[in-house]
């Protein structure tokens, strides 16, 4: 948990009002232009947001700001968000000099911190892998012991930087079920940057786009009960978000020349 | 550091007889620590002792200005430097060679293939230097005698550490060089067979005395301390001369690790030694050797003598009575 | 809700404004310009004050004040820039050549086990040695002129720079190796672009300990055969015993050092620009 | 090009047989069991590959071993490879210390190297960032740099290991068509990680999904022209890959409280 | 088709074959058992050879068996055990001091400016200047017994404790400070979990430095009021020029300095496991 080095402002009017909000959020790298302009977003306690753009828009930036990790960066803007923030980075960022285990509960002060974080690489399945080396894991294995380590600390705020990017069908779909079955226990705020537009609608109770520096689009996602792409509430949403992507609604449209095929 | 001081003695004013109980000098002088461990005369010492492995020039100076120790051990140069450099101290025993031309404390080490037989023969050669050391003294000291002047021979600078002038000798990068004792011995072993040797250098360096910061003169239980200790001393000096064979063994070979023949061979070397009760002809031979240093190296003018503390000289006379000339 | 925001850096212009989350900062934060100037600084205050009120023994080490005349007199009567001069170019000369050994040595025995075989037990026993112990053996076989004293400095300067290449090279991350093996690199290539660049910082730290070894060992090569230099002027005043020279070399040891230093500091700043790391 | 330090065996009875050809291939990390058992697989020079497999199936340790950078992993078997071969590794590995384009062209020696790097760095969307530091790359960016120093080689054999992992729909696209443009013109024979089974039929000859340490399933891709999902072949082929890895056809199929989508 | 399939390694048993495409090796390889003692070996063999011919001077450098000689009277009357054991005494506890200081000294300027700000700049100072030099201040300051001696280890060692902690320090990966400042953790878990292991290549660096510095010390100190020990027995030989009793030191320094340079790569190596790099 961040710790209360600074000035603690409790605003308990803003109550149960947003857990994550943002106004006119400006940052720039260099003089050439600015990665994000004026971004303005609110997130409700509890909302699960996923965050859509195209590579380069500013996805990690934007969550960079909410972690309070671009000191160095120039910008304007109020950010406000809850005490409690996990960060799941786009690098799985695990200590190299720490075994997976250790890596997991580093500062869980609870008292079965252990237990807990063995149990949480049960449930990302790297049960056995507690004693493991960073580097003895393949990419989809470090993605998932970042996650354990982000799930186990009980965030106010989840930000996670495509944290399925390196997972295959099943093993991600394994994953999408262990987080929705804790974000319903924990009920936290999540900020999940994404490059799947299912993998969005799918989890998600809201999905934006990034583009341009600011939320280009803002969709709610209003199907109850088990989200299937066969639903056609979800093929339009999803239709209609490879679109604003620049997308149109197939997998693949380039024209594919007969003779490579062949050959 | 020194504890804390006796009553305040002016350095006119007639030495003590007692110390006051508890009073520690810190001796820095082991040759002599060695001579009184063997002899059994430590046990007649009535001071406290606390000695000190120190000797030579830089290392008592520097023991002396950090207050560490009260009393050195040293040649006739150090004295001189640590006044000219702003140390205030007195010579409160000197020591001679009984045969001094015979048993010279350094001889000047000739390189291999080198015609040098007498110092008049250094004309144009390239002579080791060492401005601050004993050596650099004798050398300047060795040019007096063969009428020669600094311009005459190659003066090389370089620190006497250890055995760099032999080295320095064997390697032909000098063609003379002042070699203590012990270091004739084994450079004449080494390199003699490639024609090394050595010469006489013709002037007297037996001089050897023992230094006080005045600070320490002027502690009246330091000072008594001191008159008891110069007394031990001076007949340890003796017992050394008389007993060349239990010193050779205790200090040169056990204390020293020299073999037994080496450390034979340095006794026999050094010769006997004799303690003046009278200083006279001491300090005149000194105030030669200042007057040289005063001409060749720019010193400031001084009247030696001032450095010595002639109380002691009495102390030791009557310690003495009439075992020494 | 409880809110952290305090406020980070303040409004640009009255408009807008600039509130972060502030996070407890872990690493050291932004450096302090000069900030190594000041700890100097209190150095000095130290030492002006310790020898104003006498805490300070005069004869143990002298007043500044005391330093800045002597300081005077030599540098009127000359011997301070003559000094200077010549021990400068007797270090640089040596840390030259130290340097260039040390790296080649380095780059001989990272990359291959059999140089390694070879050159790396000899450097740790070269290194077990005292210098002072090796210097008859360097007299012997290189006389006592300046040959022998800027070897003498490179003999000082290499053992740095090739322990810490050495062990800056074979600390390149695997992965980058594998990288250049699968894009077919030459050998030459692969030093250029891989392992140089990723064992500079390792040289670099080197080179600040190259750069005060080649001033120190001035002091031992410099007792032999020097008519003049920082080194000699300092082993004759201690020979002497006269502490403000001593103390004046002290000083302009000090300044040549933490000099040198800052300026290695400020390549290495430069060179490894693209590093991220807790001090930047 | 991988150097001549070897035995060089010339079968030219072997010529346009195989690119690649695996035997018996094994390879273990410990005791406790083998990551490969025995795989065998050949690739046709100019064949398009595609290797499917849950997360921790060996994939990259197959990558590894065909690129000969497992020296140091127990195991037999014969592998027989081109000799100029090109790895896009899993993590992008821009070595920090060089800009991109000195990434990009690290190791080539055509007299037009920089021209062809800065050539391949606009074809993969990084134009103007040329001498920008690896660092200051999004994640997708770094990884479409590390896509473009592969390309711009003419390998024999291409090796991706998740090469378009962390991009975004459109991004993905271009580099589909891009690195399909580039296959038509030099034809390497490919090897091709990836988790998404759409992407893998789009692009791919053949998919094939690795499992228990050997090649599981082996389909060849038989649909000309322009491969959509609407077609039927498409749909078929991703339902029986998706089944080999364990999933049914659908991207999601956990049931989705309904608690959670009112909250 | 043009294979490049030479045999990697050897078939196991005759069914099975292991046939790896080979790629040039751009890093050392594996490393050779033993391997630096070879180039100690073949340092061994020069002297030997080199005494035996008569190329190297016995008068210079004592052949190898006359300084086994030497060596074994000196054990005989006790001598070498007794300078080993006093100097090893003081060197252990010089060590131990100055690690500490140099690592308590190293975290505090590493992980705040400030403290960076006060300790840096004196510790450049420090290193700039020659230990022979601070001699007479410290004897001023810690008298002329067993104190002096360690105190004056524990300054030689903690410089290159300090300087290459902290440069291991500040070289940590800045991600990693992010990730533990998210992770909420506390400054003294930042410390252990953080730092220390962060900058342990850099610290165990510095401790081959300072195992080194500690033995080289010795020579300086046992200068100085000594009855035993190494430091003191060579300089002792060398006054009265004793080449062989010299020898005999350079060789127990040379034997001491390997071993446990030796034993901290040892360290290093278990210590930092978790390292792929291109010597692992
Ligand atoms: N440290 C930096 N210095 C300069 N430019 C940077 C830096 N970090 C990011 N950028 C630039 O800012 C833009 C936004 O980067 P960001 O990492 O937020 O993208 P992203 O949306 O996360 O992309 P991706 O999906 O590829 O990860 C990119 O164009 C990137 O090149
Ligand atoms: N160096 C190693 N030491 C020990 N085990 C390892 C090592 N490298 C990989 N493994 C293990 O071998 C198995 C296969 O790893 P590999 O990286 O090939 O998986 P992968 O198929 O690429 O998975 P992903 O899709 O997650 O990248 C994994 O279980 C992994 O933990
Ligand atoms: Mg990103
Ligand atoms: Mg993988």
């Amino acid at each position: 948990m961040a710790s209360h080095a600074g000035q603690l402002n409790t605003h308990p009017s803003d109550r149960r009002d947003a857990a994550v909000k943002v106004t006119d959020l400006h940052r720039s790298f260099n003089e050439a232009g600015g990665v994000l302009n004026g971004l303005d977003l609110e997130i409700a306690p509890g909302e699960f947001v996923a965050l859509l753009g195209r590579s380069g828009s500013g996805k990690s930036t934007l969550l960079r700001s909410l972690a309070g990790l671009d000191r160095g960066v120039a910008g304007t803007g109020r950010i406000e968000v809850p005490e409690k923030v996990s960060v799941v980075f786009q690098d799985s960022r695990l200590l190299p000099w720490k075994r997976i285990l250790d890596n997991v509960v580093l500062g869980l002060r609870a008292g079965d911190a252990e237990e807990r974080g063995r149990q949480a690489l049960a449930e990302v399945g790297l049960a056995g892998r507690e004693k493991a080396w960073p580097h003895e894991l393949s990419g989809g294995e470090q993605q998932r012991a970042a996650l354990a380590r982000s799930l186990v600390r009980d965030p106010e705020l989840l930000l996670a930087d495509e944290p399925f990017g390196a997972l295959d069908a099943l093993t991600r779909i394994r994953m999408h079920t262990l987080l929705r079955k804790l974000c319903e226990v924990h009920e936290p705020a999540v900020l999940l940057v994404t490059h799947d537009v299912d993998e969005a609608i799918v989890l998600a109770d809201r999905v934006i786009v990034l583009d341009g520096g600011v939320v280009r689009h803002d969709a709610r996602v209003e199907i109850d009960g088990r989200r299937s792409q066969a639903d056609p509430v979800f093929a339009r949403l999803r239709s209609q978000l490879l679109n604003e992507l620049g997308v149109e609604d197939d997998h693949d449209s380039a024209p594919r020349h007969v003779a490579r095929a062949a050959s | 550091g020194g504890d804390e001081a006796g009553p305040k003695l002016e350095l006119t004013a007639a030495l003590p007889d007692k110390p006051a109980d508890g009073t520690v000098l810190r001796v820095g002088d082991p040759a002599t620590q060695v001579a009184l461990e063997t002899s059994g005369a430590i046990d007649d010492l009535d001071v406290d002792i606390e000695w000190a492995n120190i000797t030579g020039g830089p290392k008592t100076l520097e023991a002396f200005r950090a207050d560490a120790i009260d009393i050195g051990s040293v040649a006739d140069i150090p004295p001189l430097f640590a006044h000219w450099t702003g140390t205030d101290v007195r010579i409160v025993a000197a020591r001679e060679t009984v045969d001094p031309a015979a048993h010279p404390t350094y001889e000047l080490g000739v390189a291999p293939g080198v015609d040098v037989k007498s110092i008049e023969d250094l004309k144009g050669k390239k002579i080791a230097y060492s401005p601050g050391q004993a050596q650099g003294a004798l050398v300047l000291n060795v040019l007096r005698e063969a009428g020669l002047t600094q311009d005459d021979v190659e003066l090389v600078e370089m620190q006497s550490v250890d055995d760099a002038f032999s080295v320095a000798l064997a390697g032909k990068q000098v063609d003379v060089a002042p070699l203590g004792q012990t270091l004739v011995k084994t450079y004449l072993a080494k390199y003699e067979r490639d024609g090394a040797t050595t010469i006489p250098s013709g002037v007297r360096d037996d001089a050897w005395t023992l230094y006080a910061p005045t600070s320490v003169l002027e502690d009246a239980d330091k000072a008594a301390a001191i008159k008891e200790y110069v007394a031990a001393w001076a007949k340890a000096q003796l017992w050394i001369s008389d007993h060349p064979d239990e010193f050779a063994k205790a200090y040169y070979e056990d204390h020293e690790g020299l073999t037994p023949e080496d450390a034979t061979y340095v006794v026999d070397a050094l010769g006997k030694f004799t303690v003046p009760t009278n200083w006279d002809e001491f300090i005149a031979r000194h105030q030669v050797t200042v007057d040289t240093l005063v001409k060749e190296q720019q010193q400031e003018p001084l009247e030696v003598e001032t450095l010595y503390d002639r109380r002691f000289e009495k102390a030791i006379a009557a310690a003495l009575g009439g075992e020494s000339s | 809700m409880t809110t952290l925001t305090a406020p980070y850096r303040r409004a640009i212009s009255s408009e807008t404004e600039d509130v972060r989350p502030l996070r407890r900062r872990l690493g050291p934060g932004k450096p302090i310009r000069f900030g190594s100037l000041i700890g100097i600084a209190v150095l000095l205050l130290a030492w002006i004050v310790g020898s104003a009120t006498g805490l300070l023994d005069e004869r143990n080490l002298s007043a500044p004040w005391t330093v800045i005349a002597t300081g005077e007199t030599l540098i009127e009567n000359g011997r301070l820039q003559e000094s200077l001069v010549t021990s400068g170019i007797r270090a640089a000369l040596g840390l030259g050549l130290g340097v260039v050994v040390g790296l080649v040595l380095a780059l001989v025995s990272g990359l291959s086990r059999i140089g390694e075989t070879l050159i790396d037990g000899p450097v740790q026993v070269k290194r077990s040695i005292p210098t002072l112990a090796l210097i008859p053996l360097l007299l012997l076989w290189f006389g006592i002129g300046e040959p022998f004293k800027i070897l003498t400095i490179a003999l000082a300067v290499f053992v740095p720079i090739y322990i810490h290449t050495h062990n800056g090279l074979r600390t390149i991350e695997g992965r980058y190796a594998e990288l250049a093996e699968t894009l077919g690199v030459t050998r030459g290539e692969f030093i250029r672009h891989v392992v140089l660049p990723g064992a500079m910082p390792g040289f670099l730290l080197g080179l600040r300990f190259a750069v005060t070894s080649s001033l120190l060992a001035l002091v031992v090569v410099e007792v032999i055969n020097a008519t003049s230099g920082i080194g000699h002027m300092i082993t004759l005043a201690s020979n002497y015993g006269q502490t403000d020279v001593i103390v004046v070399g002290l000083v302009v040891y000090a300044l040549l050092g933490v000099t040198a230093d800052a300026v290695v500091r400020l390549i290495e700043r430069k060179a490894l620009s693209w590093r991220r790391t807790l001090a930047s």
